[in-house]
């Protein structure tokens, strides 16, 4: 995977003139570093950077999620600060006021933890394993489309359809996960199948 | 001669000399207390006052603490203050011996005391000091609590903020200046002190800066029995 | 977008109507603001509001929510009169010499072959004639009185800027100097963009509203250009990706059709998907329909997919209605006919319209399945919130399975951006809790069914049991190798077709894009339009190469762009027909005398003559289509046509309630109110501070915009007693939401048709679960109807009361 | 075409990097001196551009996140200022105008994004009692230091702006520090770098004037006759500076003052009042002294306590 970053090409291109003179104003002679009672440690010192995409809207902004720990080598990565990738064409480091949140919604607290189940009538969630979850999935899936599936039409024509169980898919998963529900779901018959582009 | 020079535990103890009775515990205690809690105003709002005294927020655990306390000696002071006042307003209120009384001013400062009309209660520079107090103290109560952010920050918009903040700064100057020849007056003019410590001082005292409120008493017959003899 | 974000600094004059990007889509408006700032650019903004995007304009026009057709119709009927027409452009680019069938006309509003009792046209007269050699007749002296340039003119004679105001209640004078500045767009120096979302899309005649403007831009010569064209600014992150793909009811995979009950075999479907040029020497490119097929079989099926078995045609459903889209398949829900239902990543209970019709769905159905990172209300659509979502818990009898899913942050994966670019993204965080991707879910539930199928039987489980599986993982497909088999492979070793000796690409090796593609089964490719993202040279989608030669704005390093890296859609339109840019300072591509070379992949074959093929290659007539034949079910061209619910009747076809072919069912139509029940037209939108009912989860977007409000005019306000940020009803004939009134100068009463129209502006961003304020959406009071062709909820225009009222009650 | 100014050229750094300002490079220490320090940084200043601005709160979003604080969630009050003002978890603001333009007869939405204004000549600085509360660098930044402030709120006071606020969690002052941590590792204030629109600028003083310029020309070329730069000399300039499409009416922009200055009666103050001050309450104590040098001691003589005695006797 190339996460290598051509920041010179950009630069040359980019036409920063004004900033590039300014950031060179602010390159100050090397100096022994005696920090500012008043100056914050810059936070993000010794973090890991990963590229992602803004997941809100179309514009796709290019971002940096900074970490603690590093996902690549196994460790436990935990999301400290995200901002916008200055070498991103479209967003060129900026971000909207959702973009710039985006850390708060990773770690919002209503982000869902364990699969739930509610029973008929109930008033509450109740915690369930996935492989109780995915059973009880199948199982019900299974049991319709036997009962529903509806092989051929009245003149007899193979219409292969299952109509009584529908699959509404997401407007932000990546194009992978799209193509694999769209495999799973195609295969069983699913007809009301459905994307958030419909709205 | 009136009424309110007398305080109900002003008394004549004969004797050698003889001891008049001056202030009561209550009132002594009320004296210190407000004599306390101004002098930690003092310190603390020095330290805010300019940045070569900031040192003095280390009497108080530090500027935050400093900070904090303040407002509230504040109101220790405000509230002693008010009893003090409630105790002695009447016998500070100017009447028109202190005229005669304050064109020999003059004599009294350079201790020529005998020269002048004789005195009630509180000489007029007492009584000067007295309601000038009470004003500042009102004043820096009132722009205190403008400048009290921490509680009452909405109660008024900045540029009522700023005026306070300078009228508190000037009021506590004067009321420091007060405070220094109060106490000056006090240790000048020996034998005052035990008014405030035990409060009596002695006939001797009260004849010489206070004979008009000796002799009332004496008038009054606000002398005590002596006391039995131990043996 | 026909263009792509980038590009916009390369316009001279922006268009924001339909959409507002700089609440929407900040970092891609930025691009205007570049083109203001450093190329003079100007920013015309038409609203119902004074939005954001209007707070930087330098032109705003007010326009009645809803009626923008007549106000586009209406430039063009100026651009036509005032001569500010490319022509050169538009007689080598269009079909406006292109002659209409005998019997096609329009009146009254409604064109030839309409039937009041289907709500549906017959649409055989909407056709070219078609001359002895087969290829349609054209008159390139434009006098035939039936070709179409004739009659697009006496169709928009009718929208003068005397009825625009009427019916738009744009003031003339505002909407000549919106016409003005418009049509010197026509210079072909001078370009423009027309930025929209889904102020246009969420209309009972959404795509009209979106034809009306393409057709502007084709006659102002702005469609492939640098600077112009057409772009849809797509609300989600991968919006653009889910539709690529296909996730819909009636589609497979990069614009493919699922088959319908009519087309019985392979060969039956096939046949109407000839694709035949209509003119002579055209490419027209959908004649390799069957090639991206065949290769889409392969892929899902494989080796279960043969010549034999015509490549698993019949492992497809077949359609018996035109589409089970959300709409449908709610009122089915409705009427108790579906049984289980999967919400991934979606939050009906307050995305689609009438709330209460759909709380009364969901309860309907025996289970549920949400797959989400968030709560989201249709997970707990059973739980009594109150005012908020009055529901009688225990009579629901929906068994309700939620699972935590991953977001972003978490995973692998590209998505498609607005300007069609597939930008691959890295997992950086680890997943809390319990929380799994997507693709184990969907693995996870696939190889169950799979299982219980193979051990219980069942009715034609082959699709399921021959589905190409062949994983590393089987119980977690990676990114990478679902990127691979969207981008297609060889099945068999391929060899040159002119020289059998010759091999163009070892079995199992990539294909180098979707041209290799072929029809026997030996190719197999996910979606063909993404073919080239990721081929032998590796993932393309991760290129971080961020250089722009001369600055044009197209990144051509930068990612992948679909199809084929390219980076703006027609742009062999942007050269005349010799070949040369009709503004060299914009030059795209340039025909060098024997081949197209420049800044972008041409969309025509390389060595195509410039005079020869035409630029849009996906229509049989190789130009663009000012009438749109049968293609639209609401007609050729774009007619004004009131929202269901409208203030005013159509002044231009009385007779006429919204879009006569509009969808909707019989169950609905009671609940469609009168100006007179319900005097205002209100609207819904989006704020900048939130992203649909995801950011009132995180509490920074919280605290920038912590409670539903809906916004009303300082008269309206006036009128009703109603104060500033205090409490309102709103309510529709559908249901009521309660509110903080933003009283506002932004919104001010519109003149139409002689009657003044109080606007109420609704955003959307409220619930009842998250961080922020409980509130409601809008979709408690919109209507249950959809667009014509593709059946979009109108969110847009519908009718409201409102009063003062006092805080709502929660649990 | 003009290269067009992007604050966010690089992204941060993530290895160990050697801040780039430090105590020697203060000018200004509130209630102490600084010695003169041994170079000049370059000034700096970020340029709000209230005609490119579309009020999308971005800068408050980023605020909020690089400096982890935790504002409060609100209600709607019937406007889009949320927060509803700066508060010491939001140091950035943006507030909105509805404005009829008299001229034009059309509606103007004015956004003007508040905050600290780092002044040359900071108000906040010379009302702090506190020494190194509050401090300036010779780049221009004024930062607040938390561990020296008392929460005694002097810089409200100050501020010709009101822009300091007091948390009521640890009692001390937080305003825009202009990302000083971010700058002393060569990156633009976190507000700068998201805004959406460029709106805001980061870079040297001089050529966010230049850059300021181009601007106004433009905007004089759109109609907006009187467009200018925000850099008030009243308070020696800003480094923070507007582009105004209406410089000659700033109050327009919710209030932004037409000619802000260090109150005079906080320079009264911070000035005369010390020294009358100090000067009334040397005088009070030397007078004192002097008059004990030469005025002895008031003593009751024996013959006062006789004359007493005396007169007790008398009345018993």
């Amino acid at each position: 995977m190339n996460m290598e970053l051509s920041r010179r090409g950009f630069l040359k291109a980019a036409g920063v003139g004004v900033a590039g003179s300014t950031l060179g104003a602010f390159g100050f002679p090397e100096l022994e570093a005696a920090e500012a009672a008043a100056i914050r440690p810059f936070k993000l010192t010794n973090t890991m950077e990963t590229r992602n995409t803004c997941p809100y809207c179309s514009v796709a902004c290019g971002i940096i999620m900074y970490s603690k720990g590093d996902l690549r080598k196994g460790e436990t990565a935990e999301i400290v600060h995200i901002e916008g990738d200055a070498d991103h064409p479209t967003n060129r480091g900026t971000l909207c006021p959702k973009g710039a949140a985006l850390k708060d919604f990773v770690k919002a607290e209503t982000r869902l933890k364990t699969p739930m189940m509610r029973k008929p009538g109930s008033d509450k969630f109740e915690r369930v394993s996935w492989e109780q979850a995915l059973d009880r999935i199948a199982r019900l899936m299974k049991d319709d489309r036997d009962a529903n599936f509806i092989a051929t039409n009245q003149a007899g024509v193979p219409v292969n359809r299952w109509t009584t169980v529908g699959f509404l898919a997401a407007s932000a998963t990546t194009n992978e996960t799209a193509y694999l529900t769209y495999k799973v779901v195609r295969s069983t018959g699913i007809v009301a199948f459905d994307n958030q582009a419909r709205v | 001669m009136a009424d309110r020079d007398i305080a109900k535990e002003d008394a004549i103890h004969p004797g050698r000399p003889v001891v008049v009775s001056r202030y009561n515990l209550g009132a002594r205690i009320n004296h210190w207390i407000t004599a306390a809690s101004l002098i930690l105003l003092a310190l603390s709002g020095l330290a805010f006052f300019h940045p070569s005294l900031f040192f003095l927020t280390g009497l108080f655990g530090g500027g935050q603490d400093a900070r904090a306390i303040h407002p509230w000696i504040g109101v220790v002071l405000f509230f002693s203050f008010a009893g003090l006042f409630i105790r002695f307003w009447r016998a500070n209120l100017p009447e028109k011996s202190d005229k005669a009384w304050l064109a020999h001013a003059n004599d009294m400062i350079t201790g020529n005391e005998e020269k002048m009309p004789e005195v009630g209660r509180y000489n007029p520079i007492q009584k000067f000091n007295f309601w000038v107090m009470a004003i500042l103290i009102i004043a820096l109560i009132v722009t205190g609590f403008a400048i009290w952010d921490q509680y009452f920050f909405d109660w008024t918009t900045i540029p009522q903020k700023r005026i306070a903040v300078l009228i508190h700064s000037l009021a506590a100057v004067a009321l420091i200046c007060i405070w220094i020849v109060h106490v000056y007056a006090a240790i000048w003019a020996r034998g005052t002190l035990s008014a405030m410590t035990r409060g009596s001082v002695t006939g001797g005292w009260a004849w010489k800066h206070h004979r008009r409120w000796l002799k009332e008493l004496a008038e009054r017959h606000r002398v005590k029995k002596p006391a039995a003899p131990a043996e | 977008m026909t263009n792509s974000w980038t590009d916009i600094r390369n316009t001279d004059l922006v268009v924001i109507m339909g959409g507002n990007a700089a609440e929407a889509h900040p970092c891609g408006f930025k691009w205007v603001t570049e083109a203001k700032a450093n190329r003079g650019a100007k920013l015309i903004v038409v609203d119902p509001r004074f939005t954001r995007s209007a707070s930087v304009s330098d032109f705003y026009a007010p326009i009645r929510q809803g009626t923008d057709i007549a106000f586009l119709l209406g430039l063009i009927n100026y651009c036509i009169l005032n001569d500010k027409i490319q022509w050169q452009y538009v007689k080598a680019f269009t079909n406006v010499a292109y002659i209409v069938k005998e019997g096609f006309a329009y009146n009254d509003g409604l064109f030839t072959g309409y039937d009041e009792s289907k709500r549906d046209y017959d649409r055989s007269t909407w056709e070219y004639e078609i001359g002895p050699d087969g290829f349609a007749v054209v008159d390139d002296t434009l006098q035939n009185p039936r070709c179409v340039w004739n009659l697009l003119k006496a169709h928009v004679a009718t929208y003068t800027p005397e009825m625009v105001e009427r019916i738009c209640g744009t003031p003339k004078d505002k909407f000549l100097k919106v016409a003005e500045m418009v049509s010197e767009c026509s210079s072909p120096t001078k370009t423009m963009t027309s930025m929209y979302a889904l102020g246009w899309t969420q209309h009972s005649k959404g795509s009209q509203n979106i034809r009306a403007m393409a057709m502007l831009q084709l006659l102002l010569g702005n469609i492939g250009v640098r600077g112009g064209g057409m772009n849809a600014l797509r609300g989600h992150s991968n919006i653009q990706g889910l539709t690529d793909i296909g996730l819909m009811s009636n589609l497979l995979p990069g614009y493919l059709n699922i088959p319908v009950e009519r087309e019985a075999d392979f060969t039956t479907y096939m046949s109407s998907r000839a694709f035949k040029p209509l003119r002579p020497n055209q490419t027209s490119y959908w004649q390799n329909y069957k090639k991206f097929f065949v290769s889409f079989q392969k892929a899902m099926w494989g080796d279960a997919a043969t010549v034999q078995n015509d490549f698993a045609y019949q492992y497809l459903p077949k359609l018996d209605v035109p589409a089970y889209d959300v709409l449908r398949t709610f009122e089915m829900m409705h009427q108790g006919k579906v049984n289980g239902y999967f919400c991934q990543g979606f939050n009906p209970l307050l995305a689609f319209p009438n709330r209460q019709k759909i709380t009364e769905s969901l309860s309907k159905l025996k289970w549920l399945v949400t797959m989400d990172p968030l709560e989201t209300e249709t997970a707990r659509f059973w739980e009594n919130h109150g005012e908020y979502n009055n529901v009688n818990t225990a009579s629901i009898q929906t068994e309700v399975i939620q699972l935590p899913t991953t977001c972003f942050a978490e995973e692998d994966g590209a998505l498609v951006n607005s300007g069609r670019w597939l930008q691959w993204h890295w997992a950086g965080g680890t997943p809390p809790g319990e929380a799994k991707h997507d693709t184990w879910i969907m693995a996870q539930i696939h190889l169950r069914l799979r299982a219980l199928y193979e051990k219980e039987g069942g009715p034609f489980p082959d699709p399921m049991l021959n589905l190409t599986w062949n994983y590393k993982d089987r119980n977690e497909p990676s990114a990478e190798e679902l990127a691979r088999e969207l981008n297609g492979y060889a099945v068999e070793t391929l060899y040159d077709p002119a020289d059998a000796t010759k091999v163009v690409l070892e079995k199992g090796k990539q294909v180098v894009n979707f041209s290799v593609l072929r029809d026997d089964g030996t190719t197999a490719c996910g979606c063909w339009i993404f073919s080239g993202c990721f081929n032998e040279a590796g993932n393309n989608m991760a290129r971080r190469d961020n250089s722009d030669p001369d600055d044009t704005g197209a990144y051509p390093n930068w990612t992948f762009s679909w199809p084929l890296n390219r980076r703006i859609l027609y742009n062999r339109a942007s050269a005349d027909l010799q070949g040369n840019p009709w503004d060299p300072s914009r030059k795209l591509i340039a025909w060098d005398g024997t081949k197209w070379a420049g800044y972008d992949v041409p969309d025509i074959a390389p060595n195509a003559k410039p005079d020869t093929v035409g630029p849009f290659i996906m229509n049989q007539e190789g130009v663009s289509r000012l009438f749109a034949r049968g293609l639209m079910r609401d007609g050729p061209f774009p007619v004004h046509y009131e929202p269901f619910e409208a203030p005013i009747a159509n002044v231009i076809a009385p007779k006429i309630r919204g879009n006569p072919v509009a969808r909707i069912f019989q169950s609905d139509v009671a609940q469609f109110a009168t100006s007179d029940e319900f005097p205002y037209a209100a609207t819904s939108y989006r704020l900048t501070e939130h992203f649909h009912y995801w950011t009132k989860h995180n509490r920074v977007n919280a605290t920038l915009q912590p409670e539903f409000f809906v916004e009303i005019s300082e008269q309206l306000a006036a009128e009703k007693g109603i104060a500033h940020g205090g409490w309102v009803r709103v309510w529709s004939k559908r249901g009521e939401v309660k509110a903080k009134a933003v009283v506002t100068k932004r919104i001010k009463p519109l003149m139409c048709d002689g009657k003044p129209v109080h606007v109420v502006g609704i955003p959307l961003h409220w619930g009842f679960t998250g961080a922020a304020r409980k509130g409601w959406g809008p979709n408690s009071l919109t209507p249950f109807v959809g667009d014509a062709n593709i059946e979009t909820p109108e969110y847009k225009a519908f009718l409201v009361n409102i009063e003062p009222t006092t805080a709502p009650v929660a649990v | 075409m003009e290269p067009s100014p992007h604050t966010a050229t690089s992204n941060p750094p993530v290895a160990a990097t050697a801040a780039n300002l430090s105590e020697r490079d203060l000018v200004r220490r509130s209630a102490s001196s600084v010695p003169p320090p041994a170079r000049q940084l370059e000034p700096v200043a970020k340029l709000i551009d209230v005609s490119k601005c579309i009020g999308c709160k971005a800068c408050q979003s980023a605020c909020i996140e690089w400096n982890d604080t935790n504002p409060a969630i609100e209600t709607n009050v019937g406007v889009y200022e949320n927060p509803h003002d700066l508060t010491p978890d939001m140091f950035t603001l943006m507030r909105f105008t509805e404005w009829d333009n008299p001229q034009t007869g059309n509606l103007e939405w004015l956004i003007r994004k508040d905050g600290c204004m780092h002044c040359e000549d900071p108000g906040c600085l010379k009302a702090c009692p506190a020494p190194g509360a509050i401090v300036q660098y010779s780049n221009g930044i004024v930062d607040f230091v938390h561990e020296n402030c008392i929460g005694c709120g002097y810089c409200i006071k100050g501020c010709p702006f009101n822009i300091p606020r007091i948390s009521k969690v640890d009692h001390t002052a937080y305003k825009c520090t202009l990302c000083s941590d971010r700058v002393s590792v060569g990156q633009g204030p976190a507000c700068a770098k998201a805004c959406p629109t460029h709106a805001i600028s980061f870079g040297t003083k001089e050529d966010m004037k230049t850059l300021a310029n181009s601007r106004i020309e433009d905007l004089k070329s759109r109609g907006y006759e009187n467009a200018g730069l925000y850099d008030p000399p009243g308070v020696g300039g800003t480094h923070v500076m507007y582009v105004l499409h209406h410089n000659d009416q700033p109050e327009i922009y919710s209030n932004l003052p037409r000619d802000p200055r260090i109150s005079p009666v906080v320079n009264a103050w911070k000035g005369m009042a010390k020294y009358l001050g100090f000067a009334a309450m040397g005088l009070a104590a030397a007078a004192g002294v002097l008059h004990s040098a030469f005025v002895s001691p008031n003593r009751v003589s024996s013959e006062d306590e006789e004359k007493a005695e005396d007169l007790v006797k008398e009345k018993t």
